[in-house]
């Protein structure tokens, strides 16, 4: 299973900060931001905003990275600092 | 450079940490600390709660890259980051900053520089509850104006 | 503004200074300090005693000054100067100033300034005594540099 | 009694950071210098220096300000901060 991380105003918008999403195979953020649209399209278009920056196992990487079974994939709005 | 960097969902005391970050220096002369407090003014009023979120793992590495950063560009002896998640009131410290070096200018500068990291550039998200239900803050230009001064020189 | 300057030839304790600081703020969000250390090594090897001299009531006008001149330059909620005089030996706190305002911008440039002030134009004399006798110090070509970033902006 | 208050390495020089002088008619900062360099020359070149300043009763002045009997004079060398 794969994680998703929701940060942010984007949690709320997810109905909570983690979700669990079974992949049979390796998709692209963009197309598993296009499958949780379909579903949600509220959801879908903030998760597409381009200031919205994706990160799978921590580490920073663009929309047509792969994300795998048992990565962590997280979506990350504009920070708001201490 | 020695150096000490928390995330804690825990009130912390800033005073009880700065006096034990000045017993731990050997060499310097001059010792810098940033401590911010929550506001009791938000943008919609009185707040409540503030709440701060962030991204185990990944926020304590970015922090630990800029405080390398700082160490690469002033002559530190220590740097010291601690910096509260979770719920606070007015009044609760959300964040402490100190440095410490042989000369004051390298002291302000790297203390400046890590507030401005944190200000604009951590992986956190703030959000503050007040009369008006909770709402989610984002950094203001000033403040990616401030971390900007750092990019080129 | 709430101002509170002292020189004193007691040692002090600036993190129970900067707690009383703290905790006399109602509506900063951000507290910015500076402690002067006294450094073990002085120019001519190791230093065993500083020693300040001030010109009472004269000393004490012109830092008043500067605090003025602080906040009418940035809007401060407060400011903190406590300057120690006479014989300290290395690690003893020489110095204590604090400045709290809304934004954190506003406390660490008011803070800056007034240790500037405090390095170049404040009336203190600096003596230290090492191996080689009592050597009296005057400020580095840097402070005086430091102060003039201040005077036509 | 008009004093006189030597600060930093003034101090040294003129054996003691006080003393007392006796004025029985006003004198500029300039001439009181000449009469103490009169008795000692290292003194008296040392408060002549340009970058030493003066005060009277706690008031920067020029050299040619006049010092009465009962006033306070400072000669104050560069300061060297906290």
């Amino acid at each position: 299973m794969a994680q998703l991380l929701f940060f942010g105003r984007l949690g709320d918008l997810a109905g909570g900060t983690e979700r669990a999403l079974g992949l049979s195979e390796p998709h692209t953020i963009a197309d598993l931001i296009g499958i949780l649209g379909a579903c949600d399209d509220l959801l879908g278009s903030a998760l597409a905003e381009p200031r919205v920056r994706y990160a799978i196992n921590g580490a920073i990487v663009d929309a047509d990275a792969l994300v795998e079974d048992e990565d962590e994939l997280a979506f990350l709005p504009p920070v708001s600092g201490g | 450079m020695r150096q000490d960097i928390r995330i804690t969902d825990q009130a912390f005391d800033p005073e009880l940490e700065l006096a034990g970050f000045r017993a731990s220096l050997s060499e310097a002369g001059a010792l810098v600390s940033f401590t911010g407090l929550v506001r009791p003014a938000g943008k919609d009023g009185d707040v409540s709660i503030l709440s701060l979120q962030h991204y185990p793992g990944m926020t304590e590495r970015g922090i630990a890259d800029a405080v390398v950063k700082a160490a690469e560009r002033w002559p530190l002896e220590a740097a010291l980051v601690i910096h509260r998640v979770g719920d606070m009131t007015p009044h609760d410290p959300i964040v402490l900053v100190a440095t410490a070096s042989a000369h004051r200018r390298a002291a302000f500068e790297a203390a400046d520089f890590l507030m401005d990291f944190l200000k604009s550039r951590a992986l956190f998200w703030k959000s503050e509850t007040g009369a008006e239900g909770r709402q989610w803050i984002e950094p203001r230009d000033e403040d990616y104006a401030d971390a900007a001064r750092w990019d080129d020189s």
